[in-house]
């Protein structure tokens, strides 16, 4: 399977190339909005859709980051962690309709002909709600899901089907239009965030920043958690739970933990997206999107703590820009690369680039 | 392009307006029509505008003439006569009032099944104007089923009668029938304002309970056999899944693509068959049935050799991999055959339904859809525990180190096992063309399902599947009516995950010592 | 017989059924405390009138057995005799359809789900040698180490000088030193058994159950295993399911012979070598 | 193997890159459209047919010498279906493409997330699909039917005689915004008429939803209790279940009738349409439709079908959001012209009244204000080889009403496009 972690994080650390690197995008990444704000026309000044495409992708990198967490580390490979992402995205989108709306109703429930807000939109005009909720939501989601499932051991394939079932209910709940999150159209057409226009320059810089200081704040998580014995735990329980249980650990707890801990960062993620690319809509938890996220951390190497970024990247970074190049063939590329990755890169990129620095 | 119609908004009154010429002219036609030489008929249509063809359609119902059948036959096939060239356009109306005239002529028929089908049509259509004639053929109707067909069709007309006595009988027969028009009728009854004599509104009453009663059986039968049904499809999904997922352990997203790559065969076949067979174009599923298996077969047996053979004992990384082939496969199907949903027609034998009761009709398509999947079952059990192959397949399953150590070559069975599965999605693939739409698409929208029957089922467990699926089409379609399709399935979802996480390996669990 | 390793099964792949009761303190995030156990009639194992039935296979038939403190009793019996069947018993694997099992005077087996008997002193050794492949002999012996093993605990775990101490001593007993920082899984299979026996040893179990524990040891190395246990006895009572006579004749003062999942004789080995029922079931028919 | 297999992925990222160049260096003097239709995914069955109709009136425009001496060159890209790729991708091509015009979206939720960025951005997009309206951005331009120019005068019809004379309604649809807005304005035109609720039955399926046993079972029990029509605002691929099953449950257009609002020529190339002669569907535009431009425009797009063998060239179909993207680009070429220059506020005024003769057999004219078409309204039966029988249709182009007078409030909403409502 992939490397310890302590093995893995002393190869991350070790070279100091790396680390030059990681601090160099760093670097790149803090750089970019502060070019942005740069007057337009500015050879230097970086382009609003730039910014949003890559803060778009950021976002992304958390969710592969949350998502190698768990399946990296503790071996549970979630195919619906778009759902959890996704409620993230909507506790803030609701926050940002009232915002919109101002004291009327959004408008997609004047249209249903609604004259008052279902209860549990209650408070969302409250920033400081909106974001307990961003953690809320998913976070309970999770808890009671994951005490369940953990409950009964199911794991492996199992867990992977379940979770998708779990997605793909979401999705078909939230299509619904009397369920009272706009349906399929969902939630668009924001106007400001606390009180600031949401297309200017500056709060777009700004949001960018936030979703830079959230990778690092998860980064840093799942380093913390690599280095600690919790993390060691992981390891074993995927490895080898019976021994684990018969060593006196009860890995439901364990597993718990990182599972919820997992889909708050994706929720966060979610939250932070919303406002950058100004649309969510359930076709966010369509198993697709969350099979794709798999793909990320596949690609880019699970187990690890850089590959699910390089994943996320690469696999978005091509998309993007496969679709406009060759807008007929794109599926293709992208289509041979999870074949080719799967085969020839089991550890991911990451694995690849480990390989090269040992030669 | 016909503007004969004035502005939009005068469509309604104007009518009304119409009515007192349009009468003159029916008077006019009824007395022209004895002369009226038949071959006249034609013409007079032709020429009479869209209102005055409809009162000359009535007048026709009315007063059934022989010589004319020829012609409204040919009328209802879209033409004036066998070699008349003449474009005869109708609207909905005209039909349904052109299907009515054509009954009453029918009527006049010697072929007793003919007069049947038509005094069903009458009950449908029939207009007061007709009563006398049908009363004329009711009394001299020899046929005992179309005398009792006509006698409804004429109740229908009698509820209207002056005569008290007469709607009475009228009432008491149609509470004989199943009939859900009979239902409005007599509730209509049930209004003193409408009916004076209380007499025939009891006897409505006691009608309509009965008629009630018919109706209710109707559809509960209707609910189960949709549930049978949707369950026979689901099983169709998920059957290939069932050996590629459950027996071999690959997480085959591509599996979806298997049964769109036989939908796709399926067309092809049909294409082929319309350019060179013509005559076998009824016959083109059954061709279309080998092929769908050998095309998904095949595919499957190259993707096992190039890509599954080496992730064997990797199932998630089989996940991301057949999810790559899965985007491809789509993504070819799409340029080849283009985005658009490609038209697989049923063949005459599949196309209708089978009438049990009014109103119960089930289709042919599904009635063979059940048996085709049932059959399907029946024939992969059989190989799986009654060859060599299918014992194999199972020993390679359990422990392919033991297997090989006996000197089953895991390799080829591997690759056959994947085959079979997916020309079993093949064949699945066929009979989804039959009832759905066939489009690049069309695996995406059951590789789900597919994949709940299987678990739910557990894994590796071809019985389990069966029942998982019959459960899962039965219990949807029962939801469906009570909370609507997009809860009942929401519903569906939440509690199949209530129910794994009571028993994660499925309804149908091996029991024993857990080796470490 | 079993060194060939078992077909590639991957972790996330193996399905495993649930186990009633497992619901009871389901999380265990909060700490479960490791009692005392009440040993005051002088056996740390009882277990009276247990049978288990797979699909109506009896695999253990009203079986009795009892275990003193600090006792060392080998286990054997022909294949199939239901060896391993009794130790998921003990420890909680397997639920018996019927029959008491008592750890100590107080705690019911019965009751418990697997984490809590491990956590009340019950350490078990699979017949397949499983240690933390993924991780280094150092960290597998950490995670054994008897401590709080609850979440929380784990993630501010730091390793004291004590604990330390204990490890490199464990390392010592089962001469890993050298490869301590070696991924387990790169072990030998004779030096995995003993990294197995190492992670007990960190457990300070009241009860070891050892499944077959010198399978695929050279000899060498069994005849130090059996210095070693002899040496554990007293401290901790052991349980050694065995097939090697040799090893069991170098270790065992009592011995117990199943059969058919009911306990067929026990006494000395000589005695139960005498016992012609037990020649009959191993030589016999 | 390994190291072969990357040798291979990089020389392949190579050459792709080369084809990615080769895309981006084109003719110097160019006005660059933009065309953001879903080439994969969901929605590629309904939008391919779009862009490829774009793509040969472009090259129509082109062979007549372009616009303002400049040739057009298309940008094409495909949002996948995926809706936040559809504001990312028109961020692009207005801000990394410059592209002067989009021409683009199929559904609503597509339009709703790519305006704000139009916006904006002040970019200019025209949507070619009939929507539910209660939108009029300065931005967009709608080329499709409005409400009020499909849906209320295909009921007016079901009404009349010749209609059948329904006395009641099933407005079936899948449940997302363009039929509940659709069956909202309806229910209210409807009580207009005198309809009563319980003559009213409105049912909503999940997208995708491919089992309509149960819902064919209560349209037959509800038109038990008197001449009933069935109004389908049904999304696209549900379609043919849906008519697959009502032609073998034997609900025949005679006894009830269906008028479809998203059920065109492109859709019934994928049903055997012999079991739904006689049901309807209400247009703006049908292939059948016989004047000298139809003629000429539906003979162009066959023979560019062949000549860029489009997949199922052989039997390629015009449709009614086909026509409605061939004529906004004209238009918005005519308004070029006129404007002499792409700049988006002066395009704006140029198309003010701009009209042109379309392939419907009308001239449509762009509304003064609301930037909606005036079209004619045609409601057509299904005939046996797929196409439609025009059975009825307007005398003149009707004004769209996007603000529908049928839903409370809109009285207030000003006649005129303004951001953001």
């Amino acid at each position: 399977m992939n490397q310890p972690l302590l093995v893995t994080a002393a190869q991350k650390a070790g070279p100091r190339l790396s680390l030059a690197i990681g601090a160099i995008v760093l670097l790149l990444l803090i750089a970019l909005p502060l070019l942005s704000l740069l007057p337009a026309g500015h050879s230097l000044q970086v382009s609003a859709y730039t910014l949003t495409l890559v803060g778009k992708i950021l976002c992304y990198a958390i969710v592969a980051l949350a998502l190698d967490l768990v399946w990296g580390y503790a071996g549970l490979l979630s195919l619906g962690h778009g759902l959890f992402f996704a409620l993230g995205g909507y506790a803030m989108g609701m926050y940002l309709m009232r915002e919109a709306a101002g004291d009327s109703l959004p408008a997609f429930m004047t249209f249903l002909s609604w004259s008052e807000l279902p209860w549990y939109w209650a408070g969302t005009q409250h920033f400081a709600w909106a974001l307990c909720l961003v953690v809320l939501a998913p976070g309970l989601l999770a808890l009671v899901f994951g005490y369940f499932a953990f409950r009964s051991r199911i794991k492996g394939v199992y867990f992977s089907i379940m979770t998708q079932a779990l997605t793909f209910a979401g999705m078909l709940l939230f299509f619904r239009n009397e369920t009272g999150f706009g349906g399929n159209n969902g939630f668009t057409n924001f106007r400001s965030i606390l009180g600031f226009e949401i297309t200017s320059q500056g709060t777009r810089a700004v949001l960018f920043l936030l979703t830079v200081a959230l990778l690092l704040a998860s980064l840093l998580i799942g380093w913390r958690l690599a280095r600690s014995k919790f993390g060691r735990v992981l390891t074993a329980l995927r490895d080898a739970e019976n021994r684990l249980m018969f060593c006196g650990y009860d890995p439901r707890g364990f597993k718990l933990f990182v599972w919820v801990l997992s889909a708050v960062l994706c929720g966060l993620a979610g939250a932070l997206y919303v406002p950058q690319v100004g649309i969510i809509n359930p076709s966010e938890m369509s198993p697709t999107n969350s099979i794709e996220a798999a793909v990320w951390v596949a690609l880019g190497g699970r187990g690890t703590l850089i590959g699910p970024l390089l994943g996320a990247g690469l696999v978005n970074g091509m998309k993007s820009w496969f679709t406009v190049a060759f807008p007929e063939f794109w599926l293709f590329f992208l289509g041979a690369l999870f074949i080719l990755v799967t085969l020839y890169l089991p550890k991911g990129v990451v694995g690849l680039l480990k390989k090269r620095g040992e030669q | 392009m016909n503007l004969w119609e004035p502005a939009l908004p005068a469509i309604g009154p104007n009518e009304h307006h119409k009515d007192p010429a349009m009468l003159k002219a029916l008077l006019a036609l009824l007395l022209l029509l004895p002369l009226a030489a038949q071959a006249g008929d034609a013409d007079f249509f032709i020429a009479a505008k869209p209102n005055e063809q409809a009162s000359l359609l009535q007048a026709w119902a009315a007063q059934p003439d022989p010589a004319r059948l020829a012609l409204l036959s040919a009328m209802q096939q879209g033409r004036l006569g066998a070699d008349d060239t003449r474009k005869l356009r109708l609207n909905n109306r005209l039909r349904g009032l052109l299907d009515n005239a054509l009954a009453s002529h029918q009527l006049l028929s010697d072929d007793a099944t003919l007069r049947l089908a038509a005094a069903r049509q009458l009950q449908k259509s029939a207009q007061p104007a007709q009563v006398a004639f049908l009363d004329r053929r009711f009394a001299g109707e020899p046929d005992a089923a179309v005398h009792a067909a006509l006698g409804l069709a004429l109740a229908n007309l009698q509820l209207a009668d002056s005569n008290p006595a007469v709607r009475l009988a009228a009432v008491r027969l149609l509470g004989e029938t199943g009939d859900p028009m009979a239902r409005t009728r007599l509730e209509t009854l049930l209004d003193p304002a409408v009916e004076t004599d209380a007499g025939v509104r009891t006897a409505a009453e006691t009608s309509l309970a009965q008629v009630k009663r018919k109706l209710l059986i109707g559809e509960l039968l209707g609910q189960a056999f949709s549930g049978l049904s949707l369950g026979s499809i689901l099983l169709l999904a998920a059957l290939g899944l069932a050996i590629t997922f459950g027996l071999l352990g690959v997480i085959n997203m591509a599996h979806g693509e298997m049964l769109m790559l036989g939908a796709y065969t399926t067309y092809v076949v049909q294409v082929l068959v319309q350019r060179y067979a013509p005559g076998a174009l009824e016959f083109y599923p059954l061709l279309a049935l080998p092929a769908a298996f050998a095309v998904s077969a095949g595919v499957g047996m190259l993707l096992e050799r190039t890509v599954i053979r080496h992730l064997y004992g990797r199932p998630l990384e089989t996940l991301l991999a057949t999810w790559g082939i899965s985007l491809i496969l789509i993504q070819a199907i799409r340029l080849i055959f283009g985005a658009q949903n490609v038209e697989v027609a049923n063949p005459g034998w599949l196309s209708g339904g089978l009438q049990v009761l009014p109103n119960l009709v089930l289709p042919y398509s599904r009635i063979v859809i059940i048996g085709f999947a049932l059959c399907v079952v029946l024939l992969t059990w059989l190989l799986l525990n009654r060859t060599r192959l299918g014992l194999n397949v199972r020993a390679v399953t359990q422990n392919r180190n033991m297997a090989a150590c006996c000197g089953v070559p895991t390799g080829r069975v591997d690759m056959l096992a994947f085959g079979l599965g997916s020309g079993i999605a093949g064949l699945g693939g066929v009979a989804l063309s039959q009832i759905g739409n066939v489009g690049p698409d069309l695996g995406q929208s059951y590789i789900i399902d597919s994949f709940l029957v299987v678990v739910l089922g557990g894994v590796g467990q071809l019985a389990g599947s069966l029942w998982a699926a019959f459960g899962l089409g039965i219990a949807n379609k029962l939801l469906e009516p009570q909370i609507g399709a997009v809860l009942g399935k929401i519903l569906i979802l939440a509690l199949i995950i209530l129910f794994i996480q009571k028993r994660p390996q499925g309804l149908f669990a091996l029991k024993g010592r857990v080796i470490d | 017989m079993r060194t060939v390793p078992l077909p590639v099964v991957h972790p996330e792949f193996m399905l495993e059924p649930i186990i009633d009761g497992a619901g009871r303190d389901a999380i265990g995030l909060g700490q479960l405390r490791q009692p005392g156990l009440d040993v005051r009639h002088g056996t740390v194992l009882t277990l009276e009138d247990i049978s288990v039935s797979f699909d109506g296979f009896k695999a253990l038939n009203a079986l009795n057995l009892y275990i003193g403190v600090g006792e060392l009793r080998c286990i054997i019996g022909p294949n199939g005799a239901g060896k391993t069947t009794l130790m998921d018993v003990i420890t909680g694997k397997t639920r018996p359809s019927t029959g008491k099992a008592w750890f100590g005077d107080t705690l019911d087996l019965t009751r418990m789900s697997e984490v809590e008997i491990a956590q009340s002193g019950i350490g078990r050794k699979f017949q397949k040698p499983t240690v933390f492949e993924a991780l280094t002999v150092y960290e597998n012996l950490e995670l054994a180490q008897k401590t709080d093993k609850s979440v929380w605990a784990s993630l501010r775990a730091r390793l004291s000088g004590e604990q330390r101490d204990r490890i490199d001593e464990v390392l010592g007993t089962i001469r890993l030193e050298a490869s301590q920082h070696r991924l387990a899984g790169l072990l030998s299979h004779g030096q995995k058994q003993f990294l197995e026996i190492g992670m007990l040893l960190m457990q300070d179990p009241q009860l070891l159950l050892l499944d077959e524990p010198v399978a695929g040891m050279t000899d060498a190395e069994t005849a130090f295993t059996a210095e070693l246990f002899k040496s554990l006895a007293g401290k901790h009572s052991l349980m050694v399911v065995e097939h090697d006579m040799g090893f069991v004749g170098s270790i065992a003062d009592h011995v117990t012979v199943l059969h058919q999942g009911s306990v067929l004789a026990e006494g000395s080995l000589e005695q139960v070598q005498a016992d012609d029922r037990v020649i009959e079931v191993y030589l016999g028919r | 193997m390994k190291r072969r297999s990357l040798i291979k992925a990089f020389t392949l990222s190579a050459s792709i890159a080369a084809m990615g160049l080769s895309w981006s260096i084109q003719a110097a003097e160019t006005i660059k459209v933009g065309i953001l239709h879903s080439l994969s995914g969901t929605m590629a069955i309904s939008e391919t047919s779009l862009k490829d109709m774009a793509l040969m009136t472009i090259e129509q425009i082109n062979a007549k010498g372009g616009v303002n001496g400049k040739m057009l060159e298309a940008v094409v890209v495909d949002p996948a279906s995926n809706w936040p790729l559809f504001a990312e991708k028109s961020r692009q091509l207005l801000t990394q493409d410059k592209v002067a015009v989009v021409f683009g979206c199929w559904t609503s939720v597509s339009r709703k997330s790519v305006l704000p960025v139009f916006e904006e951005l002040n970019g200019l997009l025209f949507y070619p699909v009939q929507y539910e309206g209660e939108e009029m951005s300065p931005n967009v331009f709608y080329t499709g039917a409005a409400p009020n120019q499909q849906a209320i005068p295909a009921v007016e019809y079901l009404m009349s005689e010749e209609g059948g004379a329904a006395k009641r309604y099933f407005l079936l649809g899948t449940d997302y915004v363009y039929p509940r807005t659709t069956n909202k304005i309806l229910r209210a035109f409807l009580h207009s008429k005198g309809v009563a609720d319980k003559d009213i039955e409105e049912v909503y399926t999940p997208f995708g939803h491919s089992d309509y046993q149960t819902i064919v079972a209560n349209i037959k029990k509800f038109s038990a209790g008197g001449k009933t029509a069935v109004i389908s605002t049904v999304n696209g691929d549900s379609n043919v279940p849906f008519y697959k099953e009502l032609a073998n449950q034997g609900l025949k257009a005679t006894d009830v009738p269906v008028v479809a609002f998203s059920v065109g020529e492109e859709e019934l190339r994928g049903i055997d349409a012999k079991p739904l002669v006689g049901h309807l569907a209400a247009w703006n535009y049908f292939e059948s439709v016989e004047n000298p431009v139809n003629t000429q425009f539906v003979s162009d797009w066959k023979a560019y079908a062949k000549a860029k063998n489009l997949p199922g060239a052989d039997k390629a179909v015009t449709n009614d959001p086909m026509e409605a993207t061939y004529v906004g680009i004209h238009m918005w070429a005519q308004a070029v012209e006129k404007a002499k220059s792409t700049d988006v506020d002066k395009v704006r005024e140029a198309l003010a009244g701009q009209s042109f003769k379309a392939p419907s057999g009308f001239t449509l004219t762009m509304d003064k204000t609301n930037h909606h078409l005036h079209k004619p309204v045609m409601i057509g039966e299904i005939q046996d080889d797929g196409q439609f029988n025009v059975v009825w249709e307007t005398e003149s182009p009707v004004r769209a009403q996007p603000w529908s007078p049928f839903i409370p409030g809109n009285d207030k909403r000003p006649d005129y496009a303004v951001k953001g409502n």
